[in-house]
């Protein structure tokens, strides 16, 4: 079946409004079109992290989820699933439950890349039935915008304050995906919000029917964390693909798949530029600083390829 | 069992009365709150320019741009916080940002 | 308690003691008394010293301690005799079971004084001989069942079978060497 | 009819966990509670049960499987011990306000600092805020009755928390005793299905747990987990009672014994009560006033019946196998000695820290407490209130 686009958007909206997020975010964006993934009918049980997602959708007695949904703890999203999914089995088994579910897990990077990394890399090894989706943010923006493993270099945030010391983040961010992909789940992918987003559409029902564990990695601008107007957002995810900052890859069975390459490649600071976070690498004397991001991004893009041309 | 009645779940609610756990039976009732006062600004859409193409409708991270038989519905001003991101999704400049009349 | 048989093991780690100890509780329950069978905890690995304990009764065990009067003592390596002093607290009216190829007056010296009995057998010998290798566990098991006199060598005989048959259900073969080996040790301590 | 077995408590409650065979047990491995989910492997690859056995990574997965499950509307479990139960520590409060009836097989082992594998009940006394039932076994047979009773208890609807089912590391767990196994099809019959009233999996509606609740409805939350948590000593007693009908042991939130006329009193918890008996049954031939009292249920805890029960001694002592490092005595000692102050029991009191770490404990240590009781008894003196039993102290007097 081929995609379209009307289709989807016909589908009934499983993510309610009148949540708590803040206007314009990115999460709530990727939440809702994750979830489009779902064929119609099917059921599902939703889990997130601790998380501005979590806090914002569940705020008693108000839960914008359309589906059961389950909060537990920050680091724990992937292993509350996995009990759930465990029931599940076992409620199959025994004859309890005849109706299919789809078990879908959201967290934040800060839920995924780093608290939530050992429970995410146990129930992904283990082959839990789910799939695992990341609203990629950048830092932790439910604390107010401290620093991630996720968090790009030089970003300006409240645990790496640019001062006359600090140039931002120090680190480069870690390439989650790629662990991801090394556990040799079935199915791994790169996505961001993308006019349309079929791109998001299609990654996210491969990965809701996909046989076995799944993992989908989604650039989620903030704008209080970013430092954008609120209405910016689509441009800065196409930024973020055509500048190869966010590539847009899948990793099907271990096979390493270049969903999209930009014509002409656009230069790392058109990207930069867009958000307050990186205002201080646009003075004279920290132009060396957009050199070395622009590096960075070349050589991780060589590298994709080099994965894809496998 | 049956839906929780969240009208009786306000905050002068008794410890008693506390739904167990603090579960909600029957989901989707964030509908029941309105996030429509969080902005002075909402987007209002030219009909004559709008050419269905539903582009503003996955983007908006309010789900306040319903679809109905593969159709846009008018916008839900209870939920919408005025972000402004259909505005530039829009192909068409059918959406523009108005400051919102006192009512 | 007044009615309670204490013994204590001394052993390597990955030598059976632990087990034995755990059997000879087993047993003791199949003719119908109250045991209680417990090793000492602690992280020792493969070669170090244990020990393990048994409380066989008439009446319910509620006792929870460790022993440390015990009527007897099993001694599952004999070169622990020197590292280890496996006489403390041991009743005067008690014995002394020791793995051994070496005569009672050989080993007496190394007792530290212990006047009680002092019973011998070379559980690797008749381990070696019935099973092939060396565990020492199962035939120091019927030597510590005759010395003590708590169940009769043909009830023990019956029991240990029935155990065998159940614990060695994959691999029968071996049944007739561990029967065998009981049988010998049974004979064979002095 | 009942088999008399010869059998290590872990053995037991994996027994127990085998007849109820319930429908997810994550687990990962921690000494000395190990052997529960090993023996369980064991059912799980021969077939003996079909519970859904999932091999985490972590005690913090596996209690938060386990919640997951449960709010899925399965019966799950977990076993753990020491560190592990510290990890989950931030989760088991997570269990009891989603008031998931999960049951947890805690094998007691001493907190690390320094790293030490042996009983005592640091662990789970440091889990005793938060929010779980727990109940305390002397015997292997107890603990295999508790864990038959878990479920009953857990998920009565007046109280829906989960429980924690405690036997003593190593002492009962790694010990074989005689003991008694009910039949199969009693334990299933007595345990019944779960039938869940909402959860996630429920087809004909959803359902969400884990929300925010802001200051408005924070501690109108808790007060009904406290309340929850007072009907479980109601609910404990009740199944208790049913119990008994199909084995004939009794059961209740403590066990008295041979406090009828005792004068001077042991308040325990676990294995060390037996042979407190031991030393009380050896005393009592010499005309000695001695008794005990067994708290079985810490969580709630029943402070009321302690109290009535303590209310004509003379002299008190309270074991408490656990430092709380108050420096004003032991968790059992506090609230014991809270209970007794409301109910104007005015024994002379003392709490006596004992068995940290594995430390034994004898018959002999046991008379010496019942002695000390009777000095203090006599000259009216209690000397230090918060005391060590078994410790090499150069300032001993």
């Amino acid at each position: 079946m081929g995609y379209n686009f009307k289709e989807t958007m016909n589908k009934p909206e499983r993510f309610a409004p009148g949540h708590r997020m803040c206007a314009g975010c990115g999460a709530t964006i990727t939440a809702r079109n994750v979830l489009r993934g779902l064929h119609e009918g099917d059921k599902a049980v939703i889990s997130c992290a601790t998380g501005c997602l979590n806090v914002s959708s569940f705020m008693y007695p108000y839960v914008a989820w359309e589906d059961s949904y389950i909060h537990s703890a920050f680091e724990n999203a992937s292993s509350t699933m996995s009990g759930v999914e465990g029931a599940y089995k076992a409620l199959k088994k025994k004859g309890k439950l005849k109706e299919d579910y789809k078990f879908i897990t959201f967290g934040g990077d800060g839920g995924t890349y780093d608290i939530g990394i050992q429970s995410l890399s146990g129930a992904m090894e283990r082959g839990t039935n789910m799939t695992y989706v990341c609203y990629d943010n950048g830092a932790y923006m439910n604390t107010g915008t401290q620093r991630s493993s996720a968090t790009p270099m030089y970003a300006d945030t409240t645990t790496t304050p640019v001062g006359p010391k600090c140039k931002g983040k120090a680190q480069y961010r870690k390439d989650l995906a790629a662990i991801l992909a090394a556990h040799d789940i079935p199915y791994v992918a790169q996505t961001t919000l993308l006019q349309g987003f079929k791109d998001m559409h299609v990654k996210a029902e491969k990965a809701i029917y996909t046989d076995g564990p799944a993992f989908l990695n989604v650039m989620s601008p903030c704008p209080t964390g970013w430092k954008y107007k609120a209405d910016e957002i689509m441009e800065i995810c196409k930024l973020g693909v055509e500048t190869n900052y966010w590539p847009l890859f899948e990793v099907i069975d271990g096979k390493w798949i270049l969903n999209y390459e930009p014509k002409k490649r656009l230069p790392i600071e058109e990207f930069l530029r867009t958000q307050g976070r990186f205002k201080h690498l646009f003075k004279p004397e920290n132009e060396h600083l957009i050199e070395e991001f622009q590096k960075e991004v070349d050589r991780r893009w060589d590298d994709l390829l080099f994965k894809c041309s496998r | 069992m049956a839906k929780t009645d969240i009208t009786k779940l306000g905050t002068d609610v008794a410890w008693q009365d506390v739904t167990r756990g603090n579960t909600v039976v029957g989901c989707g009732t964030t509908k029941q709150f309105v996030t429509g006062d969080w902005t002075n600004v909402a987007p209002v859409i030219d009909e004559e320019k709008c050419k269905q193409c539903l582009l503003c409708v996955p983007c908006c991270p309010d789900s306040a741009i319903p679809v109905k038989d593969y159709k846009r519905c008018a916008i839900d001003y209870d939920h919408c916080k005025g972000c402004g991101i259909c505005v530039k999704a829009c192909p068409f400049g059918a959406i523009k940002m108005e400051v919102k009349k006192n009512a | 308690m007044k009615d309670t048989l204490e013994i204590r093991w001394h052993g390597r780690g990955g030598q059976g003691a632990k087990t034995a100890a755990l059997l000879l509780a087993e047993v003791a329950f199949k003719t119908g008394k109250y045991a209680q069978g417990f090793p000492e905890y602690g992280p020792e690995r493969m070669g170090a010293p244990i020990t393990a304990y048994d409380r066989i009764s008439d009446s319910e065990i509620r006792v929870h301690s460790n022993i440390y009067d015990p009527e007897f003592v099993v001694v599952v390596d004999e070169t622990l005799l020197e590292i280890v002093d496996v006489t403390a607290g041991l009743k005067e009216d008690g014995a002394i079971l020791i793995n051994t190829a070496k005569s009672k007056e050989e080993i007496l010296p190394l007792l530290k004084g212990y006047k009680g009995k002092v019973y011998t057998v070379d559980a690797r010998k008749i381990s070696m001989e019935t099973l092939g290798k060396n565990f020492p566990n199962t035939p120091m098991l019927a030597a510590i069942v005759k010395v003590t006199g708590v169940i009769d060598d043909e009830t023990f005989l019956n029991e240990m079978e029935g155990s065998f048959k159940h614990k060695f259900a994959r691999k029968p073969e071996v049944i007739e060497g561990n029967m065998q080996a009981l049988k010998v040790a049974l004979r064979e301590v002095k | 009819m009942p088999k008399k077995v010869q059998m290590s408590g872990n053995e037991a409650v994996a027994n127990a966990l085998r007849q109820i065979n319930p429908d997810v047990f994550p687990m990962f491995p921690i000494t000395p509670s190990t052997e529960i989910p090993q023996y369980f492997a064991n059912y799980v690859s021969n077939g003996l049960v079909d519970t859904e056995f999932i091999t985490v990574e972590s005690e913090h997965s596996s209690m938060s499987a386990a919640i997951g499950a449960s709010a899925a509307g399965a019966r799950a479990l977990t076993a753990t011990s020491s560190a592990g139960l510290a990890f989950m520590w931030e989760v088991l409060g997570v269990a009891a306000s989603h008031r998931v009836p999960v049951v947890l097989a805690a094998v007691c082992r001493a907190l690390t600092g320094p790293l030490n594998i042996n009983c005592d009940h640091s662990d789970t006394m440091g889990a005793r805020d938060s929010g779980w039932i727990q109940l305390y076994a002397e015997t292997n047979q107890e603990a295999y009755d508790n864990m038959v009773m878990a479920y009953r208890i857990a998920e009565h609807k007046d109280v829906m928390l989960p429980i924690m089912i405690c036997q003593d590391g190593f002492i009962t767990s790694h010990a074989v005793m005689n003991m008694e196994l009910l039949d199969d099809d009693v334990v299933k019959n007595f345990v019944g299905e779960y039938e869940p009233e909402d959860y996630l999996l429920n087809p004909n509606e959803t359902y969400a747990v884990g929300p925010y609740a802001i200051t408005d409805y924070y501690m109108e939350s808790r007060k009904a987990q406290s309340h929850a948590m007072e009907n479980a000593k109601q609910v404990i007693k009740d199944i208790a009672e049913e119990f008994e009908k199909i084995s004939g042991r009794k059961y209740g939130l403590i066990e008295e014994y041979r406090m009828e006329d005792a004068e001077y009193a042991v308040v325990i918890i676990g294995s060390a009560a037996g042979t407190t008996k031991e030393a009380i049954d050896h005393m009592r031939e010499n005309g000695e006033k001695v008794g005990l009292i067994k708290v079985r249920s810490f969580r709630p805890f029943p402070g009321e019946e302690i109290a009535a029960s303590l209310k004509k001694c003379k002299a008190v002592a309270i074991m408490d196998r656990s430092e709380s490092f108050s420096t004003n005595g032991g968790p059992l000692g506090a609230e014991t000695m809270q209970a007794m102050y409301t109910a104007r029991c005015t024994a002379l009191t003392i709490d006596i820290m004992y068995g940290i770490g594995g430390r034994d404990v004898t018959v002999d240590d046991m008379i010496n407490v019942y002695d000390t009781l009777k000095d203090i008894a006599a000259t009216g003196e209690t000397g230090d209130v918060y005391r060590y039993m078994g410790l090499r102290d150069k300032e001993a007097k």
